[in-house]
């Protein structure tokens, strides 16, 4: 079974209907919210075994992810993603395998080849932009992205997704105001979850909706809420259909929660009542996506069984993969600084391939 | 006298100050409640309040921006940006109105701001949880650049920042937040800017560092101590202002010279200091003005093998300093 | 004579009622339009007798200056200009001698003593922030003035003023937003004039009304016609009150027309139709500000005439004045790169004071 | 050949390379029809039209960010900040993003784009629209930094600039743009990158300059020529990748080495230049290594008396050379 839409001919249920989907899209989609659950808990699990330094999480955003994604032509149009759309990029085409090789920081991780923090997905190929750390960078990149489309007569969408904490950046602004200048097929979407690390929205964000700040540029601002995966994916929908028939710039915002601390080095605790996070545990996208598709009768004792030993085993069998991988050689640290050797510095005296160039004075 | 870690120095200095003066004020993303992300600013939200300890938006321009703002209005703001690699979105209201508000009304303003951020990787932290970001800012006249290495240093040049009446930035090695430990006076006490300090004498090699460079600095002279280098290695604390006479000092001395910094080596801060020496010590060298420091990559890479290839070591400083006493 | 609103007991037409105003106020007001249009025509021709490179000037936006400005406490209350904003500052208390010493670049310019470009006006003493070049930069020192009043517990009211150009500048959304969630006393004022240099507002500007942004903000937002002076009057004043009571920012766009080229180096009609241009010289606040005034029977061809007179000879003083100040020392031009001169570098070999510390190899 | 201004070079350059290639777009504030604020891109949008020549808002930050997205989908974008002294908004997306796509992602993504800046001062422009900003730029792995002081180089540097597959940082000094003419060949030629030029051969001193310096210091040699002082003039014209071989074959030949640059002194480019001379050469230098730079002042004032104060100019140029050949 693949995480895919690609519209098998299978029974449709009136839930699926009502989105216009099947109910193999409804269960691949569910399927890619569960496989992403069990990931990120492994990541979790291996950080508190010594095994990861750092695990930074989209617990609590999978079903916005997952709903928002699905409309997309994957490997075609483009997304500008951040660190928790670990769903999105599953979603985009990425593997368990792949994401527990950003994990463990391994030499074969197609995102960076364990140069960067887990988290920072990227893929040229899946038209992924790597995720760098500074927060909202991205969004004039997908901006970028989708003048080029339009300057070269594609139809590709080209959507940033980010934190409604990183929507105050600077740059927000600047990219949405060009992007509505030229209506550009571009969609910002925001995964508000209400805080900014330990920063609560009223501190950070002067409206209560990032979504009331479209008209501002002309733009149409969707509410949508991250625990209703269907209606993430109409709003999605929509937005893709608008944006890819020249009909401009979209901005959607999910209103989701954070299950987990920030990352790996945060304590929620501190900043955050039992109260508020128990509020959060209520808005598990998860579970209500789950009785959704059992009251529908789409979901299954018997798929969901099936589907909880498949996870597991692709859960397993990336972990084992990934580790086993070897690191990076230190002499392949110098690669990649530019196209061509030319442009290079030369190496430092430690590093394996220097010598030939002394760094040290011409003794 | 009390032991006290480089970051509970921090603490105690910010807060000591806040004390003393009420126009002292704490801005920065997580500095309320939360008392930062490495716990710098603990405890100030609970002593200070809302109105002294403001957790902003995520928005570096602005935090640095409205500093300057109320700077202008009396205060003293103290800023603080999460990661140095993270100051960049705020460098156009650094270099262009921090620094130049003083010079451009002929003295008419004047920006009393200290910005501290934390830099350096060794800690896991990967391209942009890594960086030395001091030689951006060392080259713009207006500013003054602080990197202190001891728990003493940090509270004392804090002080001293926090009052100078031009905008100072305060880099803080975060791998030495928790693992650098030494004696802090109990009274109140400062140390001024602009004056380095001798951590070591030493006759034949002058070592230069700054920040997590001098612990290694310090390790490496004893490395090759018993094998006969007598190393000399100067702490310059504050990078801007420079104080040219102890580096210069020391210099003619030795005769050698090792500058050592953990950002890219090409266009770092080191140059600037081995361009002096080599210009103004230049009767006095008995080898070349060297330098060690990170590899020319754009920052540090993540994965633990590759982010030891980049860091700097007391290891990789010796080997440096072997050859330049050998020269 | 004095610039000023403080209100001495004088006659009070209906038109000076309307906006809670008396007729001297009004004939206080119309008389800086006048000293602000008549400095500025000075400068262009100092520029084309070749006697200043360079002349920016806020020709078609002194309506709007004016009656924003009027509201303010001078010297209490805070402006952050713009290089615009001759009238702004003109009515925050410069002098016609002030703007002409900076026209001059001489070294009693209170502005920055020659430093700084023509147009970069500020002063410390008359809470005038100090202009820069970089656009936009201000509304982040007014909106940092704000949050210090309101620690300080003072009721200081703190005003930022830029074109619609610069308000798509990433500073001005992280602006708003900090002030709105804080309540600040804060104004924003974009004088719109519908270009940036050559770029025409639907390419800069994915919006029509710069104030309709305001919303997302949750502050309100406020469109005024900059040739109703009266319009901008009673708009800065209610903004102001709404600040200074605890009420939090407002943005207000005025709507002015830009009568010159956007500079001494620029060639409008490379860019603009002659139908444009026309449009814009309807749209001069001068004329339709005296019409208003005579009708009203507030203004007399006996005062015109004496207002003239007085006005000819400021600007004439300020200009020989001016001319004749001396320029600055080299000499000085190390002073003032910190507050105290610890922290300064070696004088360069050529500077007068140098030697005694040589620059050069110490031969 | 036919002869052209520094600035109908650039014009060229870009047209040609705009109809050679249909992915090369211009994006910038007034590029359109204004033709930029220096005319450089005048003419471009009535060729190429909206879709190749876009007005941008006025927003630095915007203007790179897209151009690296654009980048990424297949453009090869130039795009023009108005002034160098306004690209520091967009410094973060210059630094932290241009610079480091292709590393983060082990060759992944490519960043294929120009940014081109008029620089430097002595026209006039005060604090912000004089500034020398290379620099900040050199000390950036990933980023290729060019200057050109030719109509030649001009044009030829910037079309390798356009076919780079890295992102290039391409600063034109506006004194320079109608001052200086010189031939420029027909065909179509480039000039590679990281590529120094002797301008003048000489035995006594090296002077190494780039950009407008390169002029002023050809100006310097002259009237030191007649005292029987003979320099060779290194215009380094690429600033990173930096051609270490021409500039140190140029020092162990003369032994001596001047560095020249506009921009203020203290951590500018041109304390790299002395770091590698004096550390690469130092068997070879009977002489210190020394700087000729900008005052550090935080840039230049508008009054000519003290712009004219601040400019390096040939007298001053050749002041430095008569002490550095005396020593
Ligand atoms: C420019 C910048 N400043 C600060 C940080 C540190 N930081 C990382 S994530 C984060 C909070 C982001 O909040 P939000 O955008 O709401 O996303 P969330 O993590 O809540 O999903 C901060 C402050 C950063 N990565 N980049
Ligand atoms: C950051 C920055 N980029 C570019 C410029 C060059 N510049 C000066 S004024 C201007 C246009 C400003 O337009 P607007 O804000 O509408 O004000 P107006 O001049 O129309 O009153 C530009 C592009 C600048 N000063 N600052
Ligand atoms: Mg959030
Ligand atoms: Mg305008």
């Amino acid at each position: 079974m693949t995480v895919t839409g690609d519209g098998r001919n299978t029974a449709t249920s009136p839930l699926a209907a009502s989105a216009g989907l099947t109910d193999d899209d409804l269960l691949a989609m569910y399927r890619t919210v569960l496989l992403s659950r069990a990931i990120d808990e492994r990541m979790w699990v291996l950080n508190r075994a010594g095994k990861a330094p750092f695990v930074i999480s989209g617990q609590g955003h999978e079903g916005a992810q997952v709903g928002l994604a699905w409309p997309l032509r994957r490997g075609y149009d483009w997304i500008a993603p951040f660190y928790r759309s670990i769903t999105t990029c599953l979603a985009f085409g990425m593997t368990a395998r792949d994401l527990m090789l950003a994990q463990f920081a391994k030499a074969s991780d197609v995102s960076s080849g364990g140069r960067q923090m887990p988290g920072h997905y990227g893929s040229m190929e899946r038209h992924i932009v790597s995720v760098s750390s500074p927060v909202a960078t991205q969004i004039l990149h997908a901006v970028g992205i989708a003048l080029a489309s339009r300057i070269k007569g594609e139809d590709a969408v080209s959507v940033a997704i980010m934190g409604e904490g990183s929507s105050n950046q600077g740059d927000v602004h600047e990219g949405l105001n060009f992007a509505a200048i030229h209506r550009l097929p571009f969609i910002l979407v925001i995964e508000n979850n209400g805080y900014a690390i330990s920063v609560p929205a009223e501190k950070e964000l002067s409206v209560k909706d990032v979504a009331s700040r479209a008209s501002g540029y002309g733009v149409p601002g969707v509410i949508v809420d991250g625990t209703d995966v269907l209606a993430c994916y109409r709003a999605g929908r929509d937005a893709v259909e608008r944006a890819r028939s020249g009909g401009g710039p979209t901005l959607i915002e999910a209103k989701v929660t954070r299950l987990t601390a920030h990352s790996s080095d945060d304590q929620q605790t501190k900043y955050r009542s039992e109260d508020d996070l128990a509020q959060g545990r209520a808005h598990d996208p998860l579970p209500i996506f789950r009785e959704q598709l059992r009251d529908a009768g789409v979901l299954t004792d018997e798929l969901e069984a099936s589907m909880a030993d498949e996870i597991r085993s692709i859960v397993e069998d990336a972990t084992t993969f990934a580790e086993g991988e070897p690191d990076a050689e230190p002499s392949t640290a110098l690669d990649h600084v530019y196209g061509d050797a030319t442009g290079a510095e030369p190496a430092p005296p430690w590093h394996p391939s220097a010598g030939a160039r002394s760094e040290g004075p011409a003794a | 006298m009390t032991t006290r870690t480089l970051i509970e120095a921090i603490r105690d200095g910010l807060s000591e100050e806040m004390r003393r003066d009420p126009t002292v004020v704490v801005m920065g993303e997580d500095v309320g409640k939360k008392g930062g992300v490495f716990l710098a600013t603990d405890g100030l939200w609970a002593e200070f309040g809302d109105n002294r300890v403001i957790d902003t938006p995520l928005t570096e321009s602005m935090i640095v921006g409205t500093s300057i703002g109320a700077a202008l209005n009396g205060l003293r703001p103290v800023a603080e940006i999460q990661f140095a690699d993270f100051i960049h979105p705020a460098f156009n209201q650094i270099v262009s109105e921090a620094a130049r508000l003083r010079y451009r009304t002929q003295g008419g303003f004047a920006v009393p701001m200290v910005i501290r951020a934390p830099y350096g990787g060794g800690v896991h932290g990967a391209l942009y949880h890594s960086q030395s970001v001091e030689a951006f800012f060392t080259h713009v006249p207006g500013l003054k650049v602080v990197v202190p290495s001891t728990p003493y240093d940090a509270k004392g040049l804090l002080r001293s920042s926090i009052r100078d009446d031009d905008p100072v930035l305060f880099f803080e090695h975060k791998r030495m937040y928790r693992s650098v430990r030494g004696d802090v006076p109990d009274g109140e006490y400062t140390v001024p800017l602009g004056r380095a300090a001798i951590r070591r004498q030493g006759r034949q090699v002058t070592l230069v560092a700054y920040g997590l460079m001098v612990a290694f600095g310090l390790e490496a002279a004893e490395q090759v101590a018993g094998e006969g280098i007598d190393v000399e290695v100067v702490d310059l604390r504050s990078l801007r202002p420079l104080d040219r006479e102890t580096l210069l000092g020391s210099v003619r001395k030795t005769g050698k010279c090792l500058v050592a910094y953990e950002d890219n080596r090409f266009g770092g801060y080191g140059a600037e200091i081995a361009a002096i020496v080599a210009e103004e010590a230049f009767d006095f060298l008995d080898g070349p003005v060297s330098r060690i420091a990170g590899p020319d990559v754009p920052a540090m890479p993540y994965n633990h093998v590759l982010e030891d290839w980049f860091m700097l070591s007391p290891a990789k400083i010796a080997d440096a300093i072997r050859r330049l006493a050998a020269y």
